[in-house]
């Protein structure tokens, strides 16, 4: 069956569900209907859809770090240790890069020389591993809803494990997941494991469980907005045909507070506008902003001026969800104090600005960023819909062969990898490639001008060299030299 | 993405086969490194992610490579570099240079335990994370008996 | 001689010298011309007037620790150890309060238990006791420019030494001394004192030594600025008077970012409104923003989140000099280290939004913030200048008599004590109380209205409980509550 | 400034002293304890800032107290009290209670030794920095034999 953006059939879905289930014996503890009820006995205040609905409703910024470790005593610990220390609003278990790529057995081994070991040796939880009984155990010592944290080509089995285990969520998506984190697994075959991740959520749904899906689109790496935009409106339509109702938008910060609020502010308007446009209008959107991905500073006082300002850009941003990296982000898998020592930290940058409610939405710098990135957007969606003739899929598919859709750093190496970013001279990031981007001139220019002005105040051409120091910046200590 | 530098093909220094081993994605790093290799006059066939232990040691036969240099961030090195030496051994590759960076280990340990762990198992040269090109592209130059 | 605000004759401040010299035996040691020479000698890099004026010629924000220690060696060291892995651009030395209270015996008592324990006793550097010598060494080992810090009734010994012992400037001033380092010393004579000091300044200055004085008003608590803003125009003006050219505006940061923003605009402007009106417009005037002076939280996570927050404020009102305080300060005198983690998390969210030259300064909330508090500093100033009868120190005095100059919370028993402050909804700071002000009514309906805000939020009056809860605020995590 | 609470005058349970000690000019610390005192029903005679030990026994002497509470935050107190109780007993203040708060010291130190080193100076009650005025209330009504 040739993959396209349409709501599976139940049966269709059903009969893939036996393989799934097949994939790792634990799969066989997973009994839908039970799962569906043990969600309706959780307390409301446990479910993650709806207490970021609640967020949106009072206009407040809840907190949700990233994190997890292999062994149930151990994540347990960990969880506990962030709700209750940490005074975090929200929990996630982050997926182990085994599980991730479903080498299970290898998982397994992992899980095992930890408990020996007393001391942990995976890089996250094992959902799949652990099995339903395994998760649930986690889950009824907390107080706070949990989310399924991580993007990973195949995560079927571990939402079917995840979600029946209590998870009222997951981040990533069929994008993020492809640029970043495969190899040679076409995007087809990603976004066909994610549709039915998407109906398992839908199916939830359906039986009256909300469940938060969290998309991601693409990680940045000193790239302009419309590169993360564009994918995320897309995993956020495939979602919603399978029957999503709760979609969490992901803005990737990465540093310039008027681009970053513009991503913010540009990302919710487009991504309603198209939800709306294709008939599923009645899903619920809300944000969330995070800290960047690149390489962050070793000293703890840097980091902790880091997440005090991107927590800054969040609130600015007025977003419903606020995560962050830690001070341990250089070093190592953040301990729980780490973790919980950085979330103190934002919160306490949420103590100072939240009651003042400061309005730069209408900043004029804003309003120029807002403008190109809306343009830029179209500009890439519209064309993966004509090219995939209606179908988002098969446009998808099509604009990664063409370049329409393209990523700088991709770990994939089935894509086009054309286009490249750098900063301008506030620290903006800039076009310094287009690729093959459908862009017009306006958009050209405005990218080249910005860059001719850093060319400017440096006195000399930028290069890859400069490519590389962009990606080296923040750590070192200055958004731009 | 393999974009070579600006290499001057009369100083080709070395074959190097480079990438990231296991399920680890981190590729930045990995990449930086190769730019800055081939900008010193080596010649680097570059394997990008994912990559098996199998993989490294056909390239390096195809190849004819004098190093293999191997990527690893996300903490699980220790496990997926296990008995690489003696694979290299077993393929014909007795003499090859093994080369390991990144982020190899998951916790706050003491630095000569990991690398005496790593040499112990057959790496020649065992990185600090965050080490810039330089440092590493004078080691190679050393290993390799180059002027 | 009645105090009033006129230029001393030369001969009369050199006969008050002789006096000031004889306080302590090191005042012996003080010769003026051999001073003059020895800061002409100096390079120019180490003169803190001039490194200040570098900083507004190139838009950016330097960075000044305060801080000292007691002995030579030990306040080297420390110097040394902020120049160097501090980073910061600018250093202080911290009179000890002994020697603010010109308790110079005690001083150099407890610099003797802190000789012979090999530890601090002191909680400054006693400029006065150390003499010229003992200055410069400390002086000689570094590269920065370093003020002296503090304000004090009578600060006049402290200034003759260290200034001629390599100090290029002086933080502290008459009324804020009055208001907050005095019980019963009546105005006229701290300003008295200041004229002396001043003097000294304007000496250096016609010699061709540029020295760097910075006006610092009154202690903020739960302060609307106009509070603070007056009584340093007040310092200005008395400062100017007595040829004092370089002047540094202090603007003390209470967290709500409009008013603060406001208070920077405002206070620059009408400060050179003043200078020009008074004949002295050749006065160059940088601004400099400090952290707030209440109970900071103890726990260093929050604290790094406050350092960040208050620096990005700085930042954001293009300030030439930020302090701030350190994650020291609710636990004590901070170590070197402290301060310099502190300093190196300020220059990282520096670091982040220097380059971006973010404008929020025509901010709708600013605009308002501004007009108001222009309209009331305007209503205080010109009603001292008028009951003063065209003399300022006179009308100051008396302007403290009638409550037409007033402060919540301060430590002198001189003054009507009838002003207090209370927090908006927004943690920005309201007159709970006008006293005597001399406001109109649409100044006193603004702060009655916004107070109102905050009642119909919370549900109830506020009173005596909710400014204490205020000055706690911040240590507890929230601007306001 | 010095506002008095809602006191209620049968509800007198003691006389106090209150100030800050020596050069010290920490005054919002005291003033919201004094605050705190006076609503429950403690006369406060206070003193304000910079007071010699004089200031505080005559004030004592004066107001015929049952107890002084001394502040100092500056980090000089040591210097400043020694000697204070001996002072006291010839004044002929041989019972009066002797409290002091604030941040004692400029150290780092060990809370037990600076609690120490204070009673041995002669006072009755030493408090750790950030007490909030609960506590102390409870202590002044223990220590003066209060229902
Ligand atoms: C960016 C990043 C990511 C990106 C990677 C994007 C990409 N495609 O590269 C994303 C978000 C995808 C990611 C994912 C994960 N990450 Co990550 N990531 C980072 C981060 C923030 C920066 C890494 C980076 O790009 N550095 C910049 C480059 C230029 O530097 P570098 O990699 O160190 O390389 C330099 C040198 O080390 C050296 N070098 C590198 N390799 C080699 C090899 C040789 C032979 C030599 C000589 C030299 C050398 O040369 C380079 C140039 O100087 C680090 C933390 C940090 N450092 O701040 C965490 C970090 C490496 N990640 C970590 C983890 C755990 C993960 C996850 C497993 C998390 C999870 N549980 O899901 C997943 C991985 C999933 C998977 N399947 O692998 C951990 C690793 C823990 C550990 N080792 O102790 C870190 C330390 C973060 C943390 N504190 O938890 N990550
Ligand atoms: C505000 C402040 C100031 C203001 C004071 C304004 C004023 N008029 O009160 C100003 C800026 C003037 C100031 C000046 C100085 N300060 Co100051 N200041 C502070 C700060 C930030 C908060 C103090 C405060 O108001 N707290 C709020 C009140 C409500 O709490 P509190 O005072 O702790 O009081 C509570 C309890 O302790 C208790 N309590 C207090 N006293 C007593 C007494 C008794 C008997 C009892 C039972 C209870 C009790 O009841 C209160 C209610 O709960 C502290 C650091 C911090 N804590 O964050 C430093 C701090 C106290 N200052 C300090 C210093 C050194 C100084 C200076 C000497 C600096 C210098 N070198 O120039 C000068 C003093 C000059 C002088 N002549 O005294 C140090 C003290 C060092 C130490 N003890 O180890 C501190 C800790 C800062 C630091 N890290 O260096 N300071």
């Amino acid at each position: 069956m040739e993959v396209v953006n349409k709501k599976w059939p139940e049966d269709y879905f059903f009969r893939q569900r036996k393989s799934v289930l097949a994939m790792w014996p634990t799969g066989n503890d997973v009994d839908l209907a039970e799962a569906v009820e043990y969600h309706k006995k959780m307390p409301p205040s446990k479910n993650a859809a709806l207490k970021v609905l609640e967020a949106r409703e009072k206009s407040i910024s809840y907190f949700c770090p990233s994190s997890g470790t292999d062994t149930i005593d151990a994540h347990k610990e960990l969880l506990l240790y962030l709700q209750n220390v940490g005074k975090v609003d929200l929990l996630t278990s982050y997926i182990d890069s085994l599980t991730r790529n479903c080498r299970f057995e290898a998982a397994e081994q992992g899980l095992k020389k930890a408990l020996e070991n007393r001391k942990a040796v995976l890089n996250g939880f094992p959902m799949a591993v652990h099995g339903v009984k395994g998760n649930r155990e986690v889950m009824e010592a907390l107080d706070l809803p949990v989310l399924m944290f991580g993007p990973t080509p195949d995560v079927r089995l571990t939402h079917e494990i995840g979600l029946a285990g209590g998870h009222t969520g997951y981040s990533g998506g069929p994008l993020i997941s492809f640029w970043n984190y495969t190899k040679n697994v076409p995007v087809e075959a990603v976004i066909h494991n994610f549709q039915y991740t998407h109906r398992l959520l839908g199916y939830y749904e359906e039986k009256g469980v909300p469940i938060l899906y969290c998309v991601s689109g693409a990680m940045p790496a000193v790239s302009p907005p419309s590169l993360m935009i564009a994918p995320e409106i897309i995993e956020v339509l495939i979602a919603a045909e399978q029957g999503v109702k709760h979609i969490q938008l992901n803005n990737w910060l990465q540093g310039n507070i008027a681009q970053d609020i513009a991503y913010i502010l540009t990302f919710k308007k487009l991504a309603q506008e198209y939800l709306a446009r294709s008939g599923h209008g009645d899903v619920e959107t809300t944000t969330y902003s995070v800290s960047p991905t690149g390489r962050f500073p070793s000293e703890h006082e840097r980091v902790f001026a880091l997440i005090g300002y991107y927590t800054m850009i969040g609130l600015l941003g007025h977003v419903q969800v606020i995560g962050s990296r830690t001070i341990d982000e250089a070093h190592h898998i953040p301990t729980k104090e780490g973790t919980a020592l950085s979330f103190r930290c934002a919160r306490m940058m949420a103590g100072m600005l939240q009651a003042q409610g400061v309005n730069i939405l209408d900043n004029e710098a804003v309003k120029v960023e807002s403008r190109m990135m809306e343009k830029e957007v179209r500009a890439i969606l519209d064309r993966v819909i004509e090219i995939g003739e209606g179908d988002l899929v098969l446009g998808t598919k099509r604009a990664i062969e063409t370049g329409v859709l393209d990523q700088p750093y991709a770990t994939t190496q089935l894509v086009k990898g054309k286009v490249m970013g750098v900063k301008d001279s506030e620290g903006a990031a800039r076009f310094f490639d287009f690729g093959e981007l459908p862009f017009d001139k306006e958009i050209r220019d405005y990218h080249k001008e910005k860059i001719q002005e850093r060319e400017n105040r440096v006195g000399k051409k930028v290069g890859y060299e400069t490519i590389i120091n962009d990606m080296m910046a923040i750590s070192n200590g200055v958004i731009v030299n | 993405m393999n974009k070579p530098g600006g290499i001057n093909p009369s100083a080709r220094k070395g074959i190097l086969v480079t990438g990231v081993i296991g399920e680890d994605v981190h590729v930045t790093g990995i990449r930086i490194l190769e730019h800055a290799l081939r900008k010193a006059g080596f010649i680097v066939h570059s394997l990008g992610i994912h990559n098996s232990q199998e993989d490294f040691i056909n390239a390096a036969i195809e190849t004819n490579a004098d190093a293999i240099m191997i990527s690893s961030l996300a903490g699980h090195a220790q496990l997926l570099v296990e008995g690489f030496r003696d694979k290299c051994i077993e393929a014909g590759l007795e003499d090859i240079l093994l080369y390991i960076g990144g982020q190899l280990v998951i916790h706050a340990e003491d630095w000569d335990n990991i690398e005496k762990s790593f040499k112990d198992l057959g790496f020649d040269r065992v990185y600090k994370p965050f080490v810039l090109p330089e440092p590493v592209i004078a080691d190679l130059e050393n290993d390799l008996g180059l002027p």
